[in-house]
C-alpha cells in the first residue's frame, strides 16, 4: 500500500521534473500537497466533503431503494418486463452530462442537479441486477415456497429478496462506483459548493494544484466508499454462505 | 427557483455569471448592500450550464456570452438585454512563435463557442488581414483547457474571455497578437441579460437593479486596491495576471448602443451562426435606464 | 385393508420442447398405504423425479390422475411435503429459522413455534445446532435438518428425491438408520426416488423398478423381513441380485454404455 | 419492444403538453423526430457516429488489450498486485471528467481526448475483472498445468486466460457500457465532431430537440452494442459451457 | 520381487493454520508395487487426498519421503498423472483437444499426436465424440475422457481421488469394468482412493484402511482372486463385512454419529 503510494509520488515527480511543464499547468506533488494541507486547514475541504457526501447519499439511497423494490416487482412479472426492458435499456447508455439541459429544467439548481444525476447512475445497474437476480432465484426456493403454501407477500420478502440479496448487494456495489464517478458531473450544474464544483472552480481559475488535491480526495473517498460497500458484502457472502450467486 | 423570490420582506435577485473578468461589475455590485433588494450571485462553469438555468428560470438574469442570450430570445425565450458587461478587453493570444497574422495559415486557433463575441473577433480579424475562414482550423475548447493546450503547441492561438488569455501571457507561453479594439472597437460581448418576466413583474426593483448595476461598473473603472480586493474573492487568480487582464478592460459606459448591436447582428448572419437574431428594440431594454 | 393415501391412477406425462414430444411417464398407476415406505428405482433419466413432482402437485399430469386421501392433487401443498438431494435450506436463516419455516405460515404463537422447531431438532438430534447458519453444518446435518423442517408440519406423505445421494457411505448409513427410526415412531408414508439398490432394499417395504423410454414401472417388490436390515444378511444378497438382475433386463440387450 | 416505446412516447407528448414548457425547451416528440429525420436525410449524422464509433473502438480496445495482458501478468504476481492495486482503487474513482485539464496537457485536444477518456473508461474495469478473474482460476486446472509439466507461457495461454476467460468477458461487458457513457464528456474537449460534440454542440444553440434526438441515438447505439457484447458473451457461454465464472 | 515403483518411507505432513496445527498424516508407510492397484479407504477428513497429493508432487511431506522409481517426488511431472473427482477437462477444448493436452509438450508432430489421441480415445470407446465438447458429454463419458487423457502421455502411475464418486450406480459399474480392462492391457500402476468399499473390493489387489486424527494406515487387505469379480460372491460379501467392521473399530467406539 504506501509501497504503491511511494512509487506514484516519485514517478509523478520525476514527470513533473522531466517533462519540462510549467508547474501551473503540471502541479508537482509537493505543490499539490501544500494545496491540500491549506485546504485542510482551512476546514473549507470538510464542508465540501459534507455537501457532495449528502448529496451522493440522497441520490443513491432514493436510486437503491426505488430501485430494488421496483426490480423485485418487475422481475417477477415477464410480461412488464418485456415492455419496461427496451426503455431501460435506451435510457441506460445516455450519459447523465447529456441530459443537463433538461435536469435543470425540472430539478432547478443546486442540491437536485446532482442528487438527480447521481440518482441515474445509481439507479440503472441496482435496477438490472435486482431483476436479474429475481430472474436466477433458484427454481428450488420457489419450490419451497410453493410447498409450504406461502402467499405473494411471503414468497417476496422470505424468499425471493434474501436468495436474490448477494446478487443484489453485487448490483450495489457496482452502483456506488459509478454514482461516485458521476458526482463530479452532478455538481457542474450551478452548485455553489461541493467537490465537484471546487474542481470546476479551480479549474476555471487555472488552479491545477486545486484540482489535482480534489482528485486525489475523490479519489480515497472513492476508495472508502468501495472498502465499506466490500464490508457489506463480506457480511453478505458470510451470512449468504455458499449460497451466494456471484462471489 | 428564480423568478424573484421574496425573503425577509426584500426582494432576492438571482443573477448568474462565470468567474470572469467580464463579470466585474456584479462583483461589485455586491460588495454592497441595497434597500430594496438582496443580490445574489450564481456561480456556474460553464455557459451551457448557466444558460440551461437562466432559459429555465432558475435564476433571474445572467452575465453571459450576449450572442448566447440573442439565440435563446430567438428560440422564444423571453430575455432582455440590459446593459454591457464590460468594454474591450478581449485579446488573441497566439503562441510567441506566430510573428502575424498570417502566420496562422494552416494552424488550429481556438475559441470557447460558436455563438461567441471572440469567434466574430477572429472572423473579423481574418477579414481585416486578407484571410478566409477556410485558411485557419477553429475549434471550440473549454476555456480553461485553452492555456495548457497553448502552452502544448495543440493551438497556435486562442481567443476568449478573461482571465485566460492573461494566463497565457503572464506564463510566457502566449503574447497578444491584437486587442479586441484594433478589430471592432466598442464590440458587445458580454452582457448584463435579464428574464422580461421578472423586469415585467419587478419593473422598479429591475430598474435600481440596473441603476446599482452601472453604478457598480463605474466604481470598477477606478482599478483601486478595494476593486482588487473584491475581484479577488470573485475570482481565484494570481495578481499578475489580474492586473494585466484588467490593463485591458473597462467597465465605464455600459450602455449597448444600437449602432454596435447591429454590427453584431449583421455579422451573426453573415456567418450563418444565425438566421434571424432578434432586432435591437425587441431585445435591448433601454428603459431600465431611466 | 383401508384406503391407500396416494393412489396414481394411469398417469401419463408428456414434454413438448421445440424440437421433440417427449412422453416420459406412460401409464404408471400404484397405490401407496398410509406408514409405507416405497422405493423407486430406475436409470438415470426414466422420470422419477417427474413422477415425484407430480405427486407433489408442482407438475400437472398429462393424463390420468393422482389422489391424496381421495382428492386429485392440483398444486403443491403442506400435506405433501419434497425433501431434495441438496437440502433446499435457506441459508441466510438459522437452523432454527428454517424449521420454523413451513410453521410461520399456521396461526401459532412464536413459543409454540419455537417449541415445535426445538421438539423436532431433538427428534434428529440438532437441537444443539439450533443457532448455526447452515452452511456451518456438514451435509448429513443440513440433511436432518430438512427432514427436521420437513417433519415439523406433519405432512401425511412425504416425498424424497435421492436425499442422500450427495452424501458418504457412512453418513448415508447413519442417516438412513436414523431415517428408519423417526419413520417408525411418527408413522410417515414416505415416496423414496434413489439410484442406490442398497438403499432401497435397506428403507422400502415395496421397491418400483422404471424401465425407460418411456418411463413405466416395470416391476414392483416387496421386501420381506422387519427393519432395521442387515446388509450382509443371504436375503440382503439375494434382493439385491434380483434387483440387478431386473435391470440388466430393463436395458433391453443393448450394450450397457447405451446408458451413460 | 414496440409497446415499450409506443408508451414512452404517450407519456413524454403529455408530459411536454401538460407541463406547459416552451418548445424549445422541452421539445415534443414530433419535433425530435423532425430533427431525427433531417439529420438523417442530410447524412450529417452518419458522419458523426462514424467518427465516435471510431474513436470509441480505440480507446475502447485499447483499453481491452492492454487491461487483459497486464490483468494476466499481475493476477498471477500477487506481490506486485499488492502495490498496484492500491494505486488503481485510488484513481478508479475519479471521474474521467475530472482530468480533462491533465488530458488536454498531455494528449492535445481532438481525437485523443475522447480516446483518453474511453480508455480510462474502459480501462479499470476491465483490468480488475481480469485480476479477479486470475486469482479465481480453479486450482484444478493450475494442477493440471503442474501434472503436464508446462512452462509458465503455455500455463498463460492455454490454461489461465481460457480459464478465467468468461469472466473477463464479463468485465468487458461492463466496460463498454461504461465506456461508452463517457463519449459525450470525451467529446466534449475540443472535438469538432462526433455524437458528443453534437450535443454540446446544440446545446450552445439550443437546440434541444437535437439534443433529444442524439440522446435517442446514443442510447440505440449504446443498446446495440450491449446486444453485440451479448452476442459474444453467449458464445463465450456455450464454448466455456458450465465453467462460466458468472452466469 | 522387484523394487517397487512407489514407496512411502514415514511420511508425516502437518498443516499450520492461523488457529492451530494439525497432523493430517502421521508416519504412513507402504510401499507400491508395478502394475497394481491399491485402494485407499478411510472416513472423510483423514488425509487420503493429502496423501494422494504428496504421491503426485502436489504438496511437500513435513518429514519421511517419498520415492518413485528410486528417486524423490519434488514436484508434479508426467510420469505420475492424477485424475480427479470433477473430471478436469478443459471445458473450452474438444474431447481430442483435452487428450492432445498433455502431448504438445513433447516433440512430436501435429499428426502424430492426433494419432495418439486417436488411439486412447478409441480404447475408452469415444473415437466418434471426439470433436465434442466435455459439456456436451455425460459425466461418465467426460471421465472416460479424463482416463484416455492420462493415458496418453504413458504414466508410470495413476493417482485417483474418488474418480466415480459423482456418477450413478450403473455407469459407475460400467467404468469399474472398463478400468480393469485398460489397466490390464496397459499395464498400469493405480493408487486409488475411494468412499466405496464395493469398489475398493471390485478393483483392489491391496486395500489400506485409514484411520483418522492423525491418518495412520490402520490395516491393510489383500484381496484375493481373479479379475473382474462377482460383487454376489460370497467372497466378495466377506471382505465386504471384514472392512465394514474394521471402520466400525477405527472409530474407536465413538458414536459414528461424530464423524458426521
Ligand atoms: N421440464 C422439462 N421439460 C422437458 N423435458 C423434461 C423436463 N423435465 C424432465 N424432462 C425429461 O424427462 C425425462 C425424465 O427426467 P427426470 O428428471 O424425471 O429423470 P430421473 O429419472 O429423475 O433422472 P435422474 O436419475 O437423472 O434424476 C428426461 O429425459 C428429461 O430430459
Ligand atoms: N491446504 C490445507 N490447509 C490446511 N488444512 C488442510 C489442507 N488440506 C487439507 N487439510 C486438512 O487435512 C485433513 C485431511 O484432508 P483430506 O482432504 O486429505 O481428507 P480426505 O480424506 O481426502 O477427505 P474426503 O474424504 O472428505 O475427501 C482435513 O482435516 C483438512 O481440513
Ligand atoms: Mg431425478
Ligand atoms: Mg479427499
Amino acid at each position: 500500500m504506501l509501497i504503491g503510494f511511494g512509487a506514484l509520488l516519485i514517478v509523478w515527480q520525476l514527470a513533473s521534473i522531466l517533462s519540462g511543464h510549467n508547474q501551473a499547468l503540471f502541479p508537482p506533488p509537493l505543490l499539490v500537497g501544500e494545496a491540500l494541507l491549506e485546504m485542510i486547514r482551512s476546514g473549507s475541504i470538510f464542508t465540501h466533503i459534507q455537501i457532495s457526501f449528502l448529496r451522493f447519499f440522497s441520490g443513491y439511497l432514493a436510486a437503491v431503494i426505488l430501485a430494488i423494490v421496483l426490480g423485485l416487482i418487475v422481475g417477477q412479472l415477464p410480461a412488464i418486463w418485456r415492455v419496461l426492458d427496451p426503455i431501460v435499456q435506451v435510457l441506460r447508455p445516455v450519459s447523465p452530462i447529456a441530459w443537463s439541459p433538461f435536469i435543470v429544467l425540472w430539478f432547478g439548481i443546486g442540491n437536485m442537479p446532482a442528487i438527480v444525476i447521481i440518482f441515474i447512475a445509481a439507479f440503472f445497474p441496482v435496477l438490472l441486477s435486482t431483476v436479474s437476480a429475481v430472474k436466477k432465484v433458484d427454481a428450488m426456493y420457489l419450490r419451497i415456497a410453493a410447498n409450504f403454501e406461502m402467499t405473494h407477500t411471503e414468497r417476496m420478502w422470505k424468499i425471493i429478496f434474501p436468495a436474490a440479496f448477494p446478487m443484489i448487494a453485487n448490483g450495489l456495489h457496482m452502483a456506488i462506483g459509478s454514482a461516485w464517478i458521476f458526482l463530479v458531473a452532478g455538481e457542474m450544474i450551478g452548485a455553489q459548493s461541493g467537490l465537484g464544483f471546487l474542481i470546476v472552480d479551480a479549474r476555471n481559475a487555472l488552479s491545477l494544484d486545486i484540482v489535482m488535491a480534489c482528485i486525489i480526495i475523490i479519489g480515497i473517498l472513492g476508495l472508502l466508499l468501495d472498502q465499506a460497500i466490500r464490508l457489506f458484502e463480506g457480511w453478505v457472502a458470510r451470512i449468504w454462505g455458499g449460497q451466494a450467486a456471484i462471489k | 427557483s428564480g423568478e424573484g423570490e421574496i425573503s425577509e420582506g426584500k426582494q432576492t435577485i438571482k443573477i448568474g455569471y462565470l468567474p470572469i473578468t467580464h463579470a466585474v461589475p456584479l462583483y461589485m455590485q455586491q460588495d454592497a448592500e441595497y434597500e430594496d433588494y438582496e443580490l445574489q450571485l450564481v456561480k456556474f462553469g460553464s455557459w451551457p450550464e448557466l444558460m440551461d438555468a437562466l432559459n429555465t428560470g432558475k435564476i433571474d438574469g445572467a452575465s453571459v456570452l450576449i450572442q448566447l442570450a440573442m439565440n435563446a430570445k430567438e428560440k422564444g425565450v423571453d430575455l432582455k438585454a440590459v446593459a454591457l458587461g464590460h468594454r474591450d478587453g478581449n485579446v488573441l493570444v497566439v503562441a510567441p512563435s506566430i510573428a502575424n497574422a498570417q502566420a496562422l495559415k494552416g494552424q488550429t486557433f481556438a475559441i470557447p463557442n460558436r455563438f461567441s463575441t471572440h469567434h466574430i473577433l477572429l472572423y473579423e480579424m481574418l477579414k481585416k488581414e486578407g484571410l478566409a475562414y477556410e485558411d485557419i482550423n477553429v475549434v471550440e475548447l473549454p476555456p480553461a483547457e485553452m492555456p495548457a493546450a497553448l502552452a502544448q503547441g495543440q493551438i497556435a492561438g486562442y481567443v476568449v474571455a478573461e482571465p485566460f488569455g492573461a494566463i497565457s501571457v503572464a506564463l510566457k507561453k502566449g503574447k497578444v497578437l491584437y486587442q479586441s479594439e484594433d478589430i471592432w472597437p466598442n464590440s458587445i460581448d458580454c452582457g448584463l441579460v435579464l428574464r422580461n418576466q421578472f423586469i415585467q413583474s419587478h419593473g422598479e426593483v429591475a430598474k435600481s437593479f440596473v441603476r446599482d448595476y452601472v453604478a457598480a461598473g463605474e466604481l470598477a473603472e477606478h482599478k483601486d486596491a478595494h476593486m482588487q480586493e473584491v475581484v479577488g474573492e470573485f475570482m481565484n487568480v494570481e495578481q499578475n495576471v489580474l492586473d494585466l487582464s484588467l490593463q485591458w478592460i473597462s467597465y465605464d459606459d455600459l450602455a449597448i448602443e444600437e449602432e454596435a448591436y447591429a454590427i453584431l447582428r449583421n455579422a451573426l448572419i453573415e456567418m450563418k451562426l444565425s438566421e434571424d437574431p432578434p432586432a435591437y428594440e425587441d431585445f435591448v431594454d433601454t428603459s431600465l435606464w431611466q | 385393508m383401508v384406503a391407500p393415501i396416494v393412489s396414481i391412477q394411469q398417469v401419463s406425462k408428456q414434454f413438448s420442447t421445440k424440437q421433440k414430444q417427449e412422453i416420459v411417464l406412460d401409464k404408471v398407476s400404484f397405490d401407496v398405504n398410509k406408514g409405507e415406505i416405497i422405493a423407486i428405482l430406475g436409470k438415470s433419466g426414466c422420470g422419477k423425479s417427474t413422477l415425484l413432482n407430480l405427486i407433489g402437485g408442482f407438475e400437472q399430469a398429462s393424463k390420468g390422475s393422482i389422489l391424496l386421501d381421495g382428492k386429485e392433487i392440483r398444486k403443491p401443498s403442506k400435506r405433501c411435503v419434497m425433501l431434495m438431494q441438496n437440502y433446499a435450506l435457506l441459508p441466510w436463516r438459522s437452523v432454527e429459522k428454517n424449521v420454523a419455516l413451513a410453521l410461520e405460515g399456521e396461526k401459532l404463537t412464536k413459543e409454540e413455534i419455537d417449541e415445535k422447531a426445538a421438539h423436532y431438532l431433538t427428534m434428529v438430534g440438532l437441537l444443539d445446532k439450533r443457532k448455526a447458519l447452515p452452511s456451518e453444518l456438514s451435509g448429513g446435518m443440513q440433511q436432518r435438518v430438512a427432514i427436521a423442517r420437513a417433519l415439523a408440519i406433519q405432512p401425511e406423505l412425504i416425498l424424497m428425491d435421492e436425499p442422500f445421494a450427495a452424501l458418504d457411505t457412512f453418513t448415508r448409513y447413519y442417516l438412513q438408520d436414523e431415517l428408519i427410526q423417526i419413520q417408525q415412531r411418527e408413522q410417515t408414508t414416505i415416496v423414496l426416488v434413489t439410484h442406490d439398490i442398497d438403499e432401497a432394499i435397506y428403507l422400502a417395504d415395496r421397491i418400483f423398478i422404471m424401465s425407460a423410454n418411456p418411463g413405466r414401472v416395470h416391476k414392483e417388490i416387496a421386501i420381506k423381513g422387519s427393519k432395521p436390515r442387515n446388509r450382509a444378511d443371504t436375503d440382503f444378497q439375494h434382493y439385491r441380485e434380483l434387483i440387478f438382475n431386473e435391470f440388466q433386463f430393463t436395458t433391453n440387450k443393448q450394450p450397457i454404455e447405451y446408458n451413460i
